[in-house]
């Protein structure tokens, strides 16, 4: 609640910015970013090293070097990890550090609410990881399909932690969507109408949307499967009358709209790096901004295109891959708008330019996979196949990740003040780019060819030893591009601060304060006059900017650090988790009674607490 | 808050306890025409008001609960005279939410057409 | 959380909106897709239950240990009433706000009493539905109709539950005169989601009641 | 500009698609269950289908992906060059743009229309092979109502005849899918799907599980094999032979099958090796979960495993994972776990190498 702000002495309560308990109690938007960013990366590198697992296993027929059950887990968490501990968190990274810095604000809408999304999310991630350790890790799938997660079928915890990891997560996503929402709807610098919107916060701003409308449902199908599996109800089984499919329907109205969320920031990410490095703007902006839009508002009206095998009937199936097919005009405009903005650019080929560029000319392999799934009677054949595979990761690798190594590099002299080696950096886009095509490309004849996803061993007369040997001699050119990236960091932060604030002539607000950007962002924040601010700054000085002076800060209203979101997050898991003990002991609502009650006191006195 | 961001936020022509009173006497009859039309639809006031309702009994409760979310969504919420915005933040989600509804039951109907086969 | 709201004093939002109240609706919006599921849910699987009691038909159900024929479960009249408890509420807690935001204080705590005792009111209803339901025979587990139905009224009366703490906890800051007139948008984003929670019932009162 | 691209739309035009569809075919030889050699009707429909999409596809990559390489070379600019010319959008191209991949969408949209409308429902007429089709975790089992035949894990089709399919699962859900015939159609509990096909070869081919379904989804494979008209209903008339169907009396014993059955009944009952086997069937607890000819529940329907009734004609064992020979059933017998781990096939105790010899011996016996 509000509490007046005059009572409080500017900018002189606020810690040091050194040690863990500053940054627990941090509610800066760039260090949660950092926060963010960090352990985000460090899933991914977990999914990663799933995955390779997986690859070894895959190498050759009748491999034993791991369980059917663990590869079973190693599948599922891979999905699982990749998509709400890897990618989303990362575009979460970029939410926060660059929203406010691109549209000139000093903090998200709510900075403590940011700092309990994030808090909840690592507690979440930690959460459904901590599963591996009791050997209970989950194992049915990234989308879970019922029956095969009924008590029955899955007993054990295996289960349980995913939904309630999920559930723990979507929390976190939840309060971060409306934070950004809310902070790009209102915290807008004077000038910045929608339309002049940076395009990475036009695409944020969709994902945001995105999230706010698809999260609801799944967690809806989770408190039903969380039902299902620990009060008896038949939500999902036929014992009972209920229908399994529902599931898949819950559930893909929320995936549907999810893979947008995983491709949509780096889209984003992307428009802005290709004008940077074209030296041009943004070739039809409006159109870019409408076509995100159409792609996140037709995304609602598609998800039964992942259930084409279970015989939903001919005008079903024609209608949901009519509205499929669809979709691949407004992405066409966005991939065409971007060639359209290099043709006739001055290219500087630096290593964000070439991740960008990948990530083009890679997602437009996914997409047309992804146009072939969309004919149902030929996702017949492809559907739960390799082939598949090769699809989402073509416009998850190939798109999302490609996209926010793009930016990884695009912002990291922002971020942390020093550059990326760039030598260093196209080595590490080389080896990622042929890694992935060949661990990936691949997949297509195999899927074709007759192999099923999900198989954690295949017999050797079916011949698919070959290609996945190729692919898994791929993976491992990939895990290494990956260390090759890390050393570049590393190396980075051993150097002394050198990043100008500008080092690519950037057409956005960020480029326009010292690297890395000062506790409150902008002393003064810049008029805004059109889509590219920095770059008519730029032309007004006759093509230089001078370079930005750090400035004292005095006077300057930065909210107060605050601990009560961290605990807070810790009353949501423990509210959630509890859940895991209903088979357990019969008490077992005594720790939800305690994890509601730290959840409540964490509310009150985070709302009571003055914020300034 | 200060008065300057909430003189902004839509103070202007706010509408009077008595317009609210009005809106409540409203939301009272268009409920209680409701439970009629579900007695009357079932029979409660004879066979011949039945068959003529009956048909009807869902179309008119839809159009009643719709007219009742309306008026508390357009006074009570003040969407009438608060910004464009937050119209739009509530309506389309709603649009979105009914046309799933409509979907899923629409798909539903037909899987268990054929399932039983 | 004032975040927002001390924000604007150095930083006047785009909008002109206060942010948390452009945040109230924004989770207003979501919330529809939750209901979305939920009504959903309860509508493909009307008339799937393998056993009684039913909403609105006579069906064989287990009772005291035996199968046996079962009335139909729903109480029209109770429900009516505890709609229109709500219905009024959500009145009450327009006027509560007209008076917080005129400064008039004694009308602030008269309606958002009122109000706060309507909400609880209707949680009573529920809370007595529910057990009314139970000794009809009609467990949380008993059919599907039981699952869905107490799944959608039970999410629709645990925000009631939490707006009802909302207003109260409010309620008590205008006791002890902390919700001045400038303060008055705090109450405005709870009757928001007070509001929400009625438009909701507004929906599954005649879906799930009135229709068979 | 303009010369080029006109050089590229004649090469993308056809070059490179027939390129493609020449690779993906030779890719395609040596891969048994590959989906790009149809032998069925549906599955060239499909196939048919699918190349459309793949020539449009491949058009649009090498257009878009040639364009954007040739961007990428011949704009390619230094550090100090001036600032290029800024350039905002192009209502015409954007326009066109728009559309073409619109009118690319049309093409591919009717016959995708069309077929899905051909490859809905069930297959009816005269003539028509019904087979029932039940996903178990991790093996199939298919019946022929009309024919009084259960069996397991090897389907039986005569060819160049419609086969209908009647699908669902005892358990969680499973996809049938066998590439060469048809696509895949996922089973539900409680619920029936359709699925149709016709051969147009004879031969054998392989087929799998395609829904993730637990451990062992990886091993559920099956045979289809596809044989002439007299193949196949020898098979049947064999199949009979104590047939649950048949001995629950859901359908009529059959006067017309060979006479020898009659005979072979009588001659099996006084073997000392079936006398032993059955007796050791029973007693081995194998009976609980198998049906089998001449035990007393041979007319049980809805146990646990497969049919073991003509167990020995089988190509494989246990759903595809390996051929039917004496060394394998030994194997598998000895300890299913170590063979399938997560199996549900839990021996109430270990056997004997005695037991197990006897039992290989039994079960290979009946073919
Ligand atoms: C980033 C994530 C992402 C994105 C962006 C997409 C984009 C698309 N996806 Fe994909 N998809 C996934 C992630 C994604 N998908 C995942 C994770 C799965 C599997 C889930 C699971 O089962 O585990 C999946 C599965 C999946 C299926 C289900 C397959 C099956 O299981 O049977 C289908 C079916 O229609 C599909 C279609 C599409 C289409 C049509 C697009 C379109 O948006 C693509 C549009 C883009 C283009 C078409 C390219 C550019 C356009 C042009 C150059 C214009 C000209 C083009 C034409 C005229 C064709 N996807
Ligand atoms: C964004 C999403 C994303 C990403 C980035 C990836 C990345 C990769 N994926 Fe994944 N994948 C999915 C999403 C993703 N995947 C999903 C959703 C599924 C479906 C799951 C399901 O069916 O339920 C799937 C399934 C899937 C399968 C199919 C499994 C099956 O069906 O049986 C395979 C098989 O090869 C695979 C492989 C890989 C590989 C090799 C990578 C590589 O690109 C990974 C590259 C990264 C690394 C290799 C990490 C590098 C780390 C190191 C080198 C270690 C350094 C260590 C320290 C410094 C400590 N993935
Ligand atoms: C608990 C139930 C159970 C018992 C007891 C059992 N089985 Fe099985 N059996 C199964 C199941 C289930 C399968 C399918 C296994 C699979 O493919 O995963 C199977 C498969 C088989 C197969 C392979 C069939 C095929 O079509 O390939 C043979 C042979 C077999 N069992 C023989 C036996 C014998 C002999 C015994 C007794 C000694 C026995 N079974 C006892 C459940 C059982
Ligand atoms: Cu059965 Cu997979
Ligand atoms: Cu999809």
């Amino acid at each position: 609640m509000a509490t007046s702000v005059v009572d409080h002495a500017p900018a002189s309560h606020h810690e040091p910015h050194t040690g863990i308990w500053s940054w627990i109690t941090t509610v800066d938007h760039k260090r949660i970013g950092i926060l963010y960013g960090v352990t985000a990366f460090i899933f991914f590198l977990l999914g990663g090293i799933e995955a390779l697992i997986m690859r070894i296993q895959l190498m050759k027929p009748d491999n034993t070097f791991v369980s059917p059950e663990l590869f079973n887990s190693l599948f599922t968490m891979h999905g699982t990890t990749m998509i709400f501990l890897g990618v989303m968190p990362l575009s979460a990274m970029f939410f926060n550090y660059f929203i406010p810095l691109q549209i000139g604000a000093r903090d998200v809408a709510f900075p403590r609410l940011n700092a309990f999304s994030y808090w909840v999310f690592l507690l979440g991630g930690l959460f459904i990881n901590f599963s591996f350790l009791i050997n209970a890790a989950p194992n049915a799938g990234w989308f879970g399909y019922a029956n095969l997660t009924s008590n029955q079928y899955s007993p054990g915890l295996n289960t349980d932690f995913w939904v309630l990891g999920l559930q723990i997560l979507g929390v976190a996503s939840m309060a971060a969507a409306i934070n950004f929402f809310v902070t790009i709807v209102n915290m807008r610098a004077p000038g910045m109408k929608m339309l002049r919107m940076p395009m990475f916060v036009w695409m944020s701003f969709i994902t945001q949307i995105l999230l706010l409308l698809a999260f609801p449902v799944i967690t809806i199908a989770l408190v039903f499967l969380m039902m299902d599996r620990h009060f008896a109800t038949h939500f999902f089984l036929p014992e009972g009358g209920g229908d399994p499919i529902l599931w898949q329907h819950l559930f893909w109205i929320f995936g549907h709209p999810e893979v947008y969320i995983l491709i949509l920031p780096s889209f984003g990410i992307v428009s802005e790096i290709l004008p940077v490095f074209s030296r041009k703007p943004l070739f039809g902006y409006t159109a870019m901004v409408f076509s995100g839009a159409f792609i996140a508002f037709l995304g609602f009206g598609v998800w039964s295109h992942h259930m084409f095998s279970t015989g939903m009937g001919p005008f079903a199936d024609a209608f949901f891959s009519l509205s499929t097919m669809l979709i691949a005009v407004p992405t066409g405009v966005k991939i065409f708008n971007w060639i359209g903005t290099m043709w006739g650019g001055s290219l500087q080929l630096k290593t964000p330019m070439l991740f960008a560029i990948g990530m083009v000319a890679q997602f437009i392999v996914g997409g047309l996979s992804g146009v072939m799934h969309s004919v149902p009677p030929a996702d017949l054949q492809q559907t739960d196949t390799y082939f598949i595979v090769a699809h989402f990761h073509y416009v998850l690798f190939g798109g999302a990740i490609f996209g926010l190594t793009a930016g990884a590099y695009y912002w990291f002299p922002k971020m942390f003040g020093r550059m990326l080696d760039d030598k260093m950096g196209k080595l590490h886009f080389w080896m990622m780019f042929l890694g992935f095509n060949i661990t990936f490309f691949p997949m297509h004849f195999l899927g074709l060819n007759g192999m099923p996803r999900r198989v954690y061993t295949y017999p050797g007369d079916l011949n698919f030893e070959f290609w996945n040997q190729v692919q898994t001699w791929g993976s491992l050119l990939l895990g290494v591009s990956f260390l090759v990236f890390i050393y570049n960091m590393w190396k980075a932060s051993r150097r002394p601060a050198d990043a100008p604030a500008d080092p690519w002539r950037g057409a956005t607000l960020e480029w326009l304060i010292p690297s890395p950007p000062q506790e409150f962002n902008f002393a003064d924040v810049p008029p805004v006059h059109s889509a590219t601010p920095a770059w008519d700054l730029r032309r007004a000085g006759g093509g230089t900017l001078p370079e930005p002076q750090r400035v004292s800060g005095a006077g300057i209203h930065m909210p107060r650090p605050s601990y009560w979101p961290a605990v807070t997050a810790v009353g949501v898991l423990v509210t959630i988790g509890s859940i895991l003990f209903t088979h357990a002991f019969s008490q077992w609502y005594f720790i939800t009674l305690t994890g509601a009650a730290i959840l409540i006191y964490g509310i009150y006195r985070w709302a009571y607490e003055p914020a300034f | 808050m200060d008065a300057h961001s909430h003189a902004q936020g839509g103070d202007h022509a706010h509408p009077t306890p008595g317009l609210y009173f009005k809106v409540a006497l409203v939301l009272f009859v268009l409920t209680a025409l409701e439970v009629l039309a579900y007695e009357v639809g079932h029979g409660r006031m004879g066979a011949d008001l039945q068959r003529i309702v009956e048909p009807v009994v869902v179309m008119l409760l839809l159009v009643l609960s719709a007219a009742k979310f309306a008026l508390v969504a357009m006074f009570y919420m003040h969407l009438k005279q608060d910004p464009k915005v937050l119209t739009n933040l509530f309506i389309w989600p709603l649009l979105l939410a009914a046309t799933v509804i409509a979907a899923m039951i629409v798909i539903f109907s037909y899987w268990r057409v054929v399932g039983a086969k | 959380m004032s975040d927002a709201a001390a924000h604007a004093i150095e930083h006047p939002t785009t909008t002109g909106i206060d942010s948390r109240k452009v945040a109230i609706w924004t989770l207003i919006g979501s919330e529809c897709l939750l209901f979305a599921s939920l009504i959903s849910t309860y509508l493909v699987y009307k008339g799937k239950s393998l056993v009684g009691p039913l909403p609105h038909t006579e069906s064989q159900c287990m009772l005291h240990g035996k199968m046996q024929a079962c009335e139909p479960i729903f109480s029209i009249p109770l429900v009516t009433f505890g709609t229109a408890v709500l219905l009024f509420s959500s009145f009450f807690v327009v006027l509560a706000l007209y008076g917080a935001q005129k400064g008039n204080r004694k009308m602030l705590i008269t309606w958002l009493s009122a109000t706060v005792v309507c909400g609880l009111f209707f949680i009573g209803m529920q809370v007595y539905e529910f057990s009314h339901f139970y000794h009809e025979g009609l467990g949380y587990t008993t059919n599907l109709f039981a699952s869905t139905f107490y799944t959608l009224t039970g999410f629709h009366g645990s925000h009631v539950t939490v707006g009802v703490i909302w207003l109260a906890t409010l309620l008590v800051m205008a006791i002890r005169g902390k919700l001045p007139a400038g303060k008055s948008l705090n109450l405005e984003i709870a009757a928001l989601y007070w509001h929400f929670v009625d438009v909701v019932w507004i929906v599954i009162f005649p879906v799930v009641y009135l229709m068979r | 500009m303009e010369k080029s691209s006109g050089l590229v739309r004649r090469l993308a035009r056809q070059a490179p698609a027939l390129c493609l569809l020449l690779l993906i075919a030779a890719c395609a030889k040596d891969y048994p269950q590959t989906t790009l050699q149809p032998r069925g009707d549906f599955a060239r429909m499909v196939d048919d289908l699918f190349r459309t999409t793949v020539v449009w596809a491949t058009i649009v990559f090498v257009l878009v992906e040639g364009v954007l390489l040739w961007a990428i070379f011949k704009f390619r600019g230094r550090a100090d060059d001036p600032e290029p010319r800024q350039v905002h959008g192009n209502t015409t191209l954007e326009v066109v743009w728009t559309v073409i991949p619109a009118f690319i969408l049309v093409a591919i949209a009717v016959p995708t229309v069309k077929t899905i409308f051909k490859t809905s429902d069930y297959a009816t007429g005269p003539g028509v092979v019904q087979i029932e089709v039940i996903g178990h975790q991790w093996w199939w089992e298919f019946r022929y109502p009309e024919l009084g035949v259960v069996t397991g894990n090897e389907m039986h089709i005569p060819v160049g005849k419609t086969v209908n399919l009647r699908m669902t699962t005892a358990d969680v859900l499973h996809s049938f899918w066998v590439p060469q015939f048809a696509g895949k159609r996922d089973v539900f509990p409680g619920r029936y799907n359709p699925l149709w096909f016709k051969a147009e070869v004879t031969g054998i081919f392989s087929g799998q599980c395609a829904e993730f379904c637990g451990v062992q989804h990886a091993r559920m494979g099956f045979k289809l094999i596809s044989e002439t008209q007299e193949e196949f209903d020898a098979w049947v008339a064999r199949e009979r032979i104590g047939s649950p169907l048949v001995n629950a009396g859901t359908v009529p014993a059959d006067t017309t099958t060979p006479a020898d059955s009659a005979g072979r009944a009588a001659k099996l009952a006084a073997d000392s090796l079936e006398q032993a086997g059955r007796a050791l069937f029973s007693g081995a607890g194998c009976i609980g979960c198998h049906a089998m000819v001449g035990t007393p529940l041979a007319s049980a329907t809805s146990l646990k495993g497969p049919n073991l009734s003509h167990v020995g004609s089988r190509q494989t064992l246990v759903a595809g994972l390996m051929p039917n020979t004496e060394e394998n059933l030994r194997k598998w017998l000895a300890n299913p776990d170590s063979v399938k781990q997560g199996t549900l096939m839990v021996l109430p105790k270990k056997l004997t190498d005695a037991e197990i010899a006897t039992l290989v011996a039994y079960l290979r016996s009946h073919r």
